[in-house]
């Protein structure tokens, strides 16, 4: 397949552009929230509209009532929610826990997807326990009790955790700590009992929780796969999430490009526009260079991830590493070209750093992914 | 026992004596510092204590002259008082634009009556300044600024708007640039001295990324400044119409006090601290992550080193005049590169924005403020331009 | 079966029955490569039996139309080829400027005269030719050659240097531009083409860092360059005066051919390699030296995406016409940084120059000519410039 | 100390200045031999005049009949042999040989320091034993026989050592390949029997030989310290020829650097002088901060060095790698830089460029360094 979007994907992205510059802008969406301290982060109004534009289920199969597209799809969302900034459940539910729900029981995916589709819902995952990106270990436990499971442990970094009306959550049911095996998922409901969250904003006025479970009991159909056969599905989780977190890093990217470009054409200093300045043209060259090659691995890695490759796995990771790096040098020389005004609160560009900060973290840095890239190639 | 053993002696003792344990905390934030003037309130009477106790002994400036409120001592006096103090952490007793900036410019260029009447004012932190220098459309290009005073005679009537004015809201006194003369790029600017409580001088805060308000925006709707503060008492520092000048020295001064005295924070490695910090947290850095800390810990301790070799030429005049120029770029850019692995080191943790666990969302906001480094107090780009043509020779452009 | 995959099963065949199995090894160095012309020796009967084979099937140039020596296979026909060649490793039967950079501007430019005449020799490895385009004054800045043809009516006598000849102590003929009109500077230059043993035309070669000499200066001395190599062959490509347009255009093929084709190499992740080498060694690469690798592999790995991206793109015309010069930006700056860590990775055995167990000095000869990537075809900072200026619209300085 | 050179040193430096652009330019020396193939790679005569000018006994103690100077002084020397390019034993003999022989006993000192201080002999040091630095391995064996030691196993990257008298071996007398203690070092003399030198050129023109020790017998004489107690003096060896390789990177990196600033201010492109393009004028001025740090960061270690300070172990780390990345990045833009002209033999830039290689390569690369320096910070 050809490395750019077909005539479907091009309308796509022609209609979610236009969405998401009009609906999802940094005033109407990012700021407005952000000024009012929302406790969600993010409007619901947005997240129905845009599961009328139909892309809420984008990934969910058709069978399940979904459109049953693939990951360059949904990358086309998310670069525009990158670009726009746009504070949504998108990459958690849409993508991350919609991936998990595929590979649940007739009942899970008749509980939860028809709200997901129709905007209703929100669904976080929790995978990590301690402050950096660790997916090896888990050592949240499910022990067996009665029909069922009891839940104890922690999750940290868990992305509009306070907001969903379910969270997927990955635990020890068998084996220790750092064991490859042995990890189930769980689809547990907002209001299970003994589940306490600590909601706290982040940089980018993202919200995520600190979860503590403590003794939460859950039947035994809230297991998404087989008991003890959750890596597999974890794995999967990761790849669409890492991908679906590059795309949005690489709107990020462009965003803070596209307008820092603009300012060098229109702000003058020493009599001279400052883009005429060889040593910021030069810059900025060397950084468009840096988020188009972001932007091909990115589509590379949803098309490898949609033809079901293997190297997709060693793929995602060179991705998000790649993003990383690209997205934090549009935002560095984003707000040192801007100068002092890059600094206030009053510009977007600033905001732009704030997201890139957060998302690099989340589902694992430029260093985890190279460090994966090295021991996915055998070294 | 040799003269400066004595003093040393002495001075350990007396700050034995005179800094309250509270005062030899690391600052922490804003709180812990003192910046005097005339709406100052003390946080605690430790710091009310500890900074009546170096003023009266001239330790809030003691470099600068007994006459003007410093204790008058030497370059080796004035560094074991740095040593001793910096042993048990003192925090500094006033901290303060006048002591930085305008004080180094009065020293130089001021009457002996100017600093008699406005560095004894700023060595007793009676009153706070802030620095009018950039505008909205001067940024680097700093001397095309348009805040113009009219010559009426004994006074001038200012028009205009300051931008980055430091803590403008709280502070007393501005020390301004302020075109003077039209038809002289750079001969034709003041660096004026007045109230900000005059009719027609007001401020707004900037709200910067990291949510903070160091800086305002300052307007001047028809200030009238008069001439003279009395018999020898200019409202200028310098010439009228030579401010440039003042305005060159106290740039150079600036940044050789940001690439010199920075010191401490500035030049420490930070690998071993974030892998103690990451591990008493459950966390394990991973190896890619070491690599770049440890990457960067050479970098730091380098700098270190020519932050010790800078100081140490520029006291008996080998440093290249424009090398501050040099140690501004490289201590700022980093500083920015320590507190982007400060934030990587930290994890989602150091994300958080408001909690009690970050208090505040220290990391975070800590990060955000050092991307101002590199831009204020001349932009990298700038440095860059300097040592082209300065220190290299290069061909104009 | 459609056509093509008929045509590949044909294609499948033809190699397996033409390519003898020593040509399917790596070209391991120049001994290994054919470049033909008229003082051409195989340096074994394999290449030579293959060469032979494809010239007579039209594969020096598959995608040339037959009436010029080529196969005329389509694109996607062209691209099995290319793909089946690259399954079993095969060599390129014939390397040639002929073919890389002359030809292109022939197909583009010539008369069909021209075309049947010059192609023909070149598919059949006839004429080897080179390329006289920098002079020692203009390197980046090529527009302001010197080399000089002075018009005699049905001739030129020219006179200048060259410089960076490719090989040209080994070429027939040569492509050249020349100013033939001095009052203008783009539209005063001519695309000559002449043969070496011209009287008065002579070469020096150049020895480079690597040791290698495959670049001459070349010099000439009242050489007489006919208008016309008979009916409809004129001795030029375009029109006098207006080469300029052809070398542009063989730039722009130039940057896209060192972009995108590179492939292979240039696009590949080195890590796992480095460390396998080094384990045979006895060495093990230090956690740092890792660290590095793995960024690295990350930004090869990347950069393949991209090239696969750009070679998708221009296919269908959806590249930005400059893309070529983001190309090859990143994969000459990337090369280089390869072959640094690939010489770090080595090691001191890595920095032997004359040694048996390098091939003579392999790994340091070809680490210091990938210094030459961000150089030749266009510096990195030209790229940079067009980059800004084409790509990102900024305004001229 | 102030971090510059006192009223003797600056006289050295001037002295040093002098005889290197003069006598050891790379005119005279480094291409007059390299174009010869000299086997030595250097020439005697200059190795004598350096004795004469007292260089060669440096670090030698005033009882030993050296000049008793410290690192300081050296590191003047040796950076303007890295300025020159100029090829000497200087380092390996003056220096790292020179620090072996400080442990000697008397005999050994009488023995070969004399011929060291004259310009008459040669030493080479023998340390590494694969194709990277990794002097925590030593695998030679030197087992007890009779009265002395057989020697057995075989070296590598021995600069200097077929041109050596003497050879300084780190050899195990007990202990495994990877032990901190059972290391001992031993003064091998050049017809040693059984000890076959397989002499290569390197990319810097200079030569290094690859050792085997076939049953090398050795008198007890030739030991260097004590039997076992030999790595306390291999890392006061490895410390001063890591601040001393330094030292002559520095020289290196100023020398490509000085060269390509005054290319800038000459070579027109464009109608302008290349020296005028802001973006040239922004990276030559972050080459010039670089090399000024690594400057910086040599001369603190030198004198912490030569006070006997604890942190000049981990300092040497610092100034190594420092110096490696400020030498690398200058011999790559100085090659850039020139442009063409900067890949040809004829031109010195490209000279600048491997003696870097391989002078990074010498008792540990920029990422050894680092990696180390993380070690010692204990992380």
């Amino acid at each position: 397949m050809p490395l750019y979007h077909d005539d479907d994907q091009a309308m796509l992205a022609d209609t979610a552009s236009g969405f998401m510059a009009e609906e999802g802008n940094i005033q109407k969406q990012l700021r407005h929230w952000r000024d009012r301290d929302c406790p969600d982060g993010f409007g619901h109004a947005l997240w129905k509209q845009m599961a009328e534009m139909g892309f809420t289920g984008m990934l969910v199969a058709e069978d399940d009532g979904g459109l049953g597209m693939g990951h360059v799809e949904a990358g086309i969302v998310l670069g525009e929610i990158g670009r726009n900034l746009t504070p949504s459940p998108f990459l958690t539910s849409s993508v991350l826990a919609a991936t998990a729900l595929k590979h649940g029981s007739d009942d899970l995916r008749g509980r939860y997807l028809p709200g997901l589709i129709e905007g209703e819902s929100v669904f976080a995952v929790a995978i990590d326990e301690t402050a950096k990106h660790r997916p090896g270990r888990i050592a949240t436990k499910a022990e067996k009790s009665g029909n069922g499971f009891k839940l104890t442990g922690s999750k940290s970094f868990v992305i509009q955790g306070a907001s969903a009306d379910m969270i997927v959550v990955a635990a020890r049911t068998s084996g220790s700590d750092e064991d490859e095996d042995g990890i189930t998922l769980f689809a547990v409901p907002k209001d299970a009992a003994n589940m306490t969250q600590d909601a706290v904003r982040l940089v980018d006025s993202s919200v995520a929780s600190h979860i503590k479970f403590d003794g939460v009991e859950l039947d035994g159909d809230a297991v998404i796969g087989e008991v003890n056969g959750g890596r597999d599905i974890l794995n999967a989780v990761l790849t669409a999430g890492r991908v679906g977190a590059a795309a949005e890093g690489v709107g990020v990217a462009s965003g803070a490009m596209d307008m820092t470009v603009d300012y060098l054409k229109q702000r003058k200093q020493f009599g001279r526009l400052i883009g005429e300045f060889q040593a910021l043209q030069h810059r900025a060259s060397h950084l468009y260079s840096e988020v188009e090659i972001a932007r091909a691995v990115v589509i590379k890695t949803q098309q490898l991830l949609d033809a079901g490759a293997e190297s997709a796995e060693l793929m995602s990771s060179v991705a998000k590493a790649k993003v990383a790096k690209a997205a934090g040098l549009a935002v560095k020389e984003g707000v040192q070209m801007h100068g002092g005004i890059g600094m206030t609160d009053e510009y977007d560009i600033g905001l732009y750093m704030k997201r890139d900060r957060a998302l690099q973290e989340f589902l694992g840095d430029a260093y985890f992914h190279a460090n994966r890239v090295a021991e996915l190639s055998g070294y | 026992m040799s003269d400066l053993e004595s003093f040393r002696a002495e001075t350990r003792e007396w700050l034995e004596a005179n800094c309250p344990q509270e005062m030899r905390e690391p600052v922490r934030d804003e709180e812990d510092v003192y910046w005097g003037g005339r709406n100052a309130t003390f946080k605690s009477d430790a710091q009310k204590a500890w900074f009546e106790a170096c003023r009266d002994k001239g330790y809030t400036v003691p470099a600068w002259p007994k006459d003007y409120g410093g204790a008058g001592l030497d370059p080796a006096q004035a560094k074991v008082l740095r040593q001793e103090m910096s042993r048990i952490n003192a925090r500094p007793p006033l901290s303060s634009f006048g002591i930085w900036m305008l004080g180094p410019a009065l020293l130089h260029f001021g009457t002996e009556e100017q600093k008699k009447h406005f560095l004894g004012q700023i060595a007793r932190g009676e009153i706070r300044w802030c620095q009018g220098y950039s505008e909205p459309g001067s940024g680097s290009d700093l001397v095309s600024l348009q805040t113009f005073g009219e010559d009426k005679g004994d006074h001038w009537v200012v028009n205009g708007q300051k931008v980055w004015t430091s803590y403008a809201d709280e502070c007393d006194w501005i020390f301004c640039l302020v075109r003077t003369d039209k038809t002289n790029k750079y001969q034709g600017i003041t660096f004026m001295l007045f109230d900000m409580e005059t009719e027609g001088c007001s401020t707004k805060p900037i709200k910067l990324i990291s949510g903070n308000s160091p800086f305002c925006e300052t307007f001047f709707d028809d200030v009238k400044v008069p001439k003279s503060y009395g018999e020898g008492i200019p409202a200028y520092v310098g010439e009228i119409n030579r401010g440039w000048d003042v305005a060159k020295y106290l740039l150079g001064h600036e940044r050789e006090m940001i690439s010199g005295a920075g010191g401490g924070d500035r030049t420490s490695a930070i690998g071993a601290a974030m892998t103690r910090h990451a591990a008493k947290t459950g966390d394990e850095l991973d190896p890619v992550m070491r690599a770049e800390l440890a990457m960067f810990d050479v970098d730091a301790l380098a700098y270190g080193a020519m932050g010790e070799k800078f100081l140490d030429e520029i006291k008996v005049g080998k440093a290249h005049p424009a090398q501050p120029n040099m140690m501004k770029y490289v201590g700022t850019e980093l500083n920015k590169r320590r507190h982007e692995l400060m934030m990587s080191a930290g994890g989602s943790r150091a994300l958080e924005w408001e909690s009690e666990q970050t208090s505040g969302g220290k990391p975070s906001r800590n990060w955000l403020r050092t991307k101002a480094n590199s831009i204020e107090g001349g932009t990298s780009e700038v440095m860059l331009n300097v040592i082209s043509k300065r220190i290299l020779d290069l061909p104009g452009s």
